[in-house]
């Protein structure tokens, strides 16, 4: 595979690569069941948004930038920002 | 390349656009709009036929952008239209007229979005019908998906629409994951998004593990959608509680297309690479037996009379796979037939229950006993749409149900009998009761009434009189799936489409090489269509069948034997326990399916273990040049092109 | 079903379809190894053709910008659908905050936040425009830029000036607008077709110098109405749930459904 | 690291179908289903992903360089923008289900039983 890669300015070496992608794939692992097992509302919504952080940096491992900022934009802060108006809205009884 | 082929997609999506800009502008002058909206329909409609009867004389590759493929790889995004997804699509537009006139009257203030809503609905159907590649497949899917979940909560003031579609909208977006997974699974292995070339590609592969897993997981989605059982539980709330004219669709095509594009996947994809032919057809058989007969009974016990139309389309849905599971052309062309005639006729029938909903506020069945004799005209147009349900000669839909009976053999003749009988005797048990006083008046239990009074009215005002614009769309569609049926040529016309359809070696020519089927196999008929007498005696035995359990149900406590069984009470015992109406259990059941399905996929393809026939062996890509039986190998003519 | 055997059924059933979907996706050619052909393809010809660096915007808005016409709409129904589901219904305003929180106030905002906030729109909405932009060269296009903008709708409501805003931006405008983006793409499709090309063929011309902002035709102006468009039905939606929230139930007059 | 990437995506799906079955809660529930779908985010651009490449970018980097697929990412960001549409409108089926039955437990709206 080293044939293949081309130096750039932004090149990582594979190794590094490989370490890195693995512990973010860790770590989407353990967001994604973090957010399935919180049943705290509010604080579901927060760790949704964490996740959101997680898989946009992930994203950006696999070299893919234009996803990445979609998924900031929408994973990590607008989704949330919907959510929790909509967790407002609904508050009142859940106390 | 054709001009109209991207017109049918982009107009209803550009004229949903000015509905809604123009809305608040215009909100003294509301019937331009809904005006406009019922001409774009129109139009696409006419736009479609005119392109179906194009297609007779070959199919049409559009290339959107220009990115013709090169080499066999296509780049870009490809519309392959052929009569059945044509004829389908142009199904579709002619129902989205049907119910937008409908609507013309029946809803008190069309709100600016319906009418946008309905136009996008019918661009991602069309869209579906249309396309050539597998993630556009997707993203039609869900623009259809997304339309009908708004279209279903259009009366948000009541529980009811919005629990329906939450479990519509929660269930069908779990399928259409799911669906994404196999189509990005297969991208993995293929490396392409364009149908013909991912069908050569794992035509190399016979059986692979992958091909199987992505099968499965692509066609999850659309057995969802097409509520194949088990994963059918969502259709009947939705059904139950969306604007009457919404239900003509739901029921007239979004079901159908579910199956089309299992059909249109298996086909131009997987086929080739699965192999084991019987052992999927027999699969797919006996989940179109379960939906059939599950249908039917549940249809038969229920007596909201939206739900029950609900359940007979399930039936039906069932009726159609079988159809396509035998894997011949006439059977694929007998579905295709059936399902253009079942949906003009459970249009009208959806259509007319809207009627007695307007007129009398209700559809609940035995509330309604007797009162709706001051209906004349919707109760014959009721009645005749019921027993074109039960696939009276000369319907279309007996024409459709008896080639289904031809290709797959006696066997399935009493099968379809009795859910025929079933489904259309709950709808006539319902013409009976409700338009003309017959049988015994129900007792009026507590429970009864509350469920009536749960249920209101969609409209308001104007209820001492039916106005034109909502009876004479019923009555035209009846008429025209009586026309359909009589008309001699179309025998010929759709199977010729069927083998054209299954010709997989001739799809990918045509999308990759730009070939041209001009053989006269492809311009001529398949099999027999000439009506024989078998089948009239099987139309007639399911009209019979029908009658008499319309009998049975309407005077049934003359009957002592029914009368100390009540075979009624225990299955709505069972329904209430499936049909829980909570969307957890709705994709545990999607969960069970599919995991039963992936077991016997998994055992059929690789743990059979001898070898597939040969001929299945055959890899695609060297069938190409000769083995299509469409195809004569010199009329190839191949662009090689990339851009225009 | 009881939630306890629901439980142990998706146990079981769902521990056979991740099973199955595992043995499938084990069949795949392995991670870092995709096969082409068709990325390759486009890699091979996209800068000559379209003039755009940014592939992956040449390919959402010009190789397969039918599918991004489809996803256009697919936003554009979200917002609609929501706008009917929220709408204002008949007797909700009669009734007074029975099941609404009529304790929540709109929150004072403290000034420091109102002020970063505020002085925070200006960056944000550059941000977006940038983004919306440049699809055809950087990682960016219409989609994030769109988002952006919206994103600087929250900011507002943040400032604690959503009814000041509110009162300058009418939703029948923010219809408008998101109709014109959602049918501006579709119709430089028509355009084409009007021209006798095939629908969305990129027939502006490419610019000289690859990558600039004026290059790759159609590409930069399709990104432009999908920001608008985004930003719109972005807007839209969380503007009729701050509704939901904030007005209805505080003021019997609103916008009526 | 051949397949490890492949057994996050079937993992985060079988937790995110998990969410979904046993969810008390419709905002969780609608969560969960947002989880399931970003499982098709990961498998998207993990099949086009490419050992050694650079982002499919050329502003900075010559032309030929060899890239990771960019027909997935195209496809990842439509997949995003399906997300956000679908989210909104279940957002508003669950705020009016809260005002209508009073409750946000799936299992206690009892408008379609049988």
């Amino acid at each position: 595979m080293n044939g293949l890669a081309v130096q750039t300015p932004y090149t990582v070496p594979v190794g590094m690569m490989d370490a890195l992608q693995i512990t973010l794939l860790v770590l989407v692992a353990a967001g994604a069941t973090a957010v399935v097992l919180i049943r705290a509302p509010v604080r579901q919504v927060l760790m949704l948004s964490t996740y959101g952080v997680l898989l946009a940096v992930l994203f950006l491992a696999f070299q893919a930038p234009d996803v990445t900022l979609s998924e900031l934009t929408v994973g990590a802060v607008l989704l949330p920002a919907v959510l929790l108006l909509t967790l407002a809205k609904v508050r009142k009884k859940e106390q | 390349m054709d001009q109209l082929l991207p017109l049918v997609v982009v107009v209803p999506l550009l004229v949903a656009a000015a509905v809604t800009a123009f809305g608040p502008l215009l909100r003294s002058r509301r019937r331009l709009l809904d005006l406009a909206a019922i001409l774009a329909a129109a139009a696409v409609a006419v736009m479609l036929c005119v392109i179906m009867v194009r297609t007779t004389g070959g199919d049409q590759v559009y290339w959107f952008g220009g990115f013709r493929p090169a080499r066999g790889v296509s780049i870009g995004i490809d519309f392959e239209v052929q009569p059945i997804s044509a004829g389908l699509a142009c199904l579709a537009a002619v129902l989205v007229t049907a119910a937008m006139t409908f609507s013309w009257r029946y809803f008190e203030r069309v709100a600016t979005y319906f009418q946008a809503l309905m136009l996008t609905f019918l661009a991602g159907i069309v869209g579906f019908c249309l396309t050539g590649d597998l993630f556009d497949l997707f993203v039609w899917f869900e623009l259809m998906g997304v339309s009908a979940y708004a279209l279903t909560a259009y009366r948000p003031e009541e529980r009811g629409p919005i629990q329906g579609a939450l479990n519509f909208a929660i269930t069908n977006s779990v399928g259409a994951y799911l669906s994404l997974s196999g189509i990005a699974l297969i991208y993995g292995q293929t490396g392409a998004l364009n149908m013909a070339q991912i069908g050569v590609a794992v035509a190399k592969h016979p059986a692979d593990r992958l091909v199987v897993v992505a099968f499965l997981l692509v066609i999850a989605g659309l057995l969802i959608k097409s509520a194949i059982v088990p994963f059918h539980f969502w259709l009947a709330d939705a059904h139950a509680v969306a604007p009457t004219p919404v239900c003509v669709l739901f029921s007239g095509v979004m079901v159908e297309l579910g199956l089309y594009g299992i059909a249109r996947v298996y086909w131009s994809v997987f086929g080739q690479a699965l192999g084991h032919r019987a052992a999927i057809s027999h699969v797919f058989l006996a989940l179109g037996l379960l939906t059939a007969v599950t249908g039917a009974v549940f249809c038969f016990r229920e007596r909201h009379i939206k739900r029950m139309l609900a359940f007979s389309t399930i039936s039906h849905a069932g009726m159609f796979l079988i159809g396509i599971a035998l894997l011949t052309p006439l059977g694929l062309a007998g579905a295709a037939v059936y399902v253009i005639g079942h949906g003009l006729v459970k249009a009208a029938l959806f259509l007319c229950t809207g009627i007695v909903l307007h007129r009398l506020g209700s559809v609940n069945e035995p509330w309604l006993h007797g009162r709706g004799r001051p209906l004349r005209v919707t109760g014959v147009v009721f009645t005749l749409a019921g027993l074109g349900l039960a696939d009276l000669p000369p319907f279309a839909t007996f024409l459709g149900k008896g080639w289904i009976e031809a290709s797959a053999g006696p066997w399935l003749i009493p099968v379809l009998i009795v859910c025929s009988s079933l489904a259309g005797g709950a709808v006539l048990r319902v013409a009976g009761g409700v338009f003309y006083g017959l049988g015994d008046r129900p007792t009026e239990d507590p429970q009864m009434a509350r469920e009536a009074a749960e249920e209101t009215s969609e409209t308001a005002g104007g209820k001492n009189r039916t106005p034109l614009t909502m009876i004479v769309p019923p009555a035209i569609l009846v008429v025209a799936a009586i026309v359909i049926g009589v008309i001699g040529q179309l025998g010929h016309f759709v199977q010729a489409a069927a083998v054209r359809f299954e010709d997989e070696a001739g799809y990918d020519a045509t999308v990759l090489h730009g070939a041209h089927i001009t053989h006269p196999v492809a311009l001529s008929a398949a099999g027999p269509t000439a009506v024989t007498a078998t089948d009239v005696l099987a139309g007639l035995g399911s009209v019979l069948g029908a009658l008499i359990m319309a009998g049975l149900a309407l005077y049934w406590r003359r009957l002592p034997l029914l009368r100390a069984y009540r075979p009624s009470a225990s299955l709505a015992a069972s329904a209430r326990r499936f049909q829980s109406g909570v969307v957890n259990d709705y994709i545990t059941w999607v969960v069970i399916g599919l995991a039963c399905l992936g077991g016997v996929f998994a055992f059929v393809v690789r743990l059979a273990g001898s070898a597939p026939p040969a001929s299945d062996l055959t890899p695609r890509a060297s069938r190409i040049s000769h083995a299509s039986p469409l195809l004569p190998a010199p009329s190839h003519n191949v662009v090689t092109t990339t851009r225009l | 079903m009881t939630p306890r055997q629901r439980r142990w059924i998706f146990l079981v059933a769902g521990a056979g379809l991740v099973a199955f979907y595992l043995w499938g996706l084990l069949g795949l050619p392995g991670f870092g190894r995709y096969p082409g052909p068709y990325g390759p393809a486009i890699l091979r010809v996209v800068v000559a053709q379209t003039n755009a660096t940014g592939v992956v915007s040449a390919i959402n808005f010009d190789y397969r910008g039918f599918d991004t016409v489809g996803e256009e709409f697919i936003l554009f129904v979200a917002a609609a659908g929501v706008a009917t589901v929220l709408r204002r219904l008949r007797g909700e305003r009669d009734r007074p905050a029975v099941d609404e929180a009529a304790d929540r106030d709109v929150p004072d905002t403290s000034s420091a936040v109102r002020m970063v906030a505020l002085l925070s729109v200006g960056p944000v909405v550059l941000a977006g425009w940038w983004l919306a932009s440049h699809a055809q060269t950087n990682p960016s296009g219409g989609f994030q830029g769109g988002v952006m903008l919206a994103t600087a709708f929250v900011l507002i409501y943040l400032s604690g000036e959503f009814l000041v805003f509110k009162r300058f931006s009418p939703v029948d405008l923010t219809d408008v607008v998101e109709a014109v983006g959602a049918a501006g793409f579709a119709a430089i499709g028509v355009s084409a077709v009007a021209m006798g090309l095939p629908y969305l063929k990129n027939y502006l011309p490419l610019g000289q110098v690859p990558g600039a902002v004026s290059s790759s035709g159609t590409i930069a102006l399709i990104s432009f109405f999908v920001g608008i468009e985004v930003a719109a039905a972005f807007i839209l939606i969380v503007g009729e749930l701050l509704d939901q929230t904030l007005l209805i139930r505080r003021y019997s007059s609103g916008r009526g459904g | 690291m051949q397949v490890f990437p492949f057994i996050v995506v079937a993992w985060i799906l079988a937790v995110g179908l998990y969410g979904v079955v046993t969810s008390r809660h419709l905002v969780h529930q609608i969560i969960c289903l947002i989880v399931v779908q970003s499982s098709t985010y990961v498998l998207l651009l993990g099949v086009g992903y490419v050992t050694g490449a650079v982002a499919p970018y050329f502003f900075d980097v010559p032309n030929h360089t060899p890239a990771v697929d960019p027909v997935v990412q195209a496809c990842a960001l439509t997949d995003v923008v399906v997300e956000a549409a679908v989210t909104a409108l279940l957002l508003s089926f669950a705020i009016q289900a809260y005002k209508r039955f009073g409750t946000l437990d799936p299992q206690e709206l009892a408008a379609l039983k049988g």
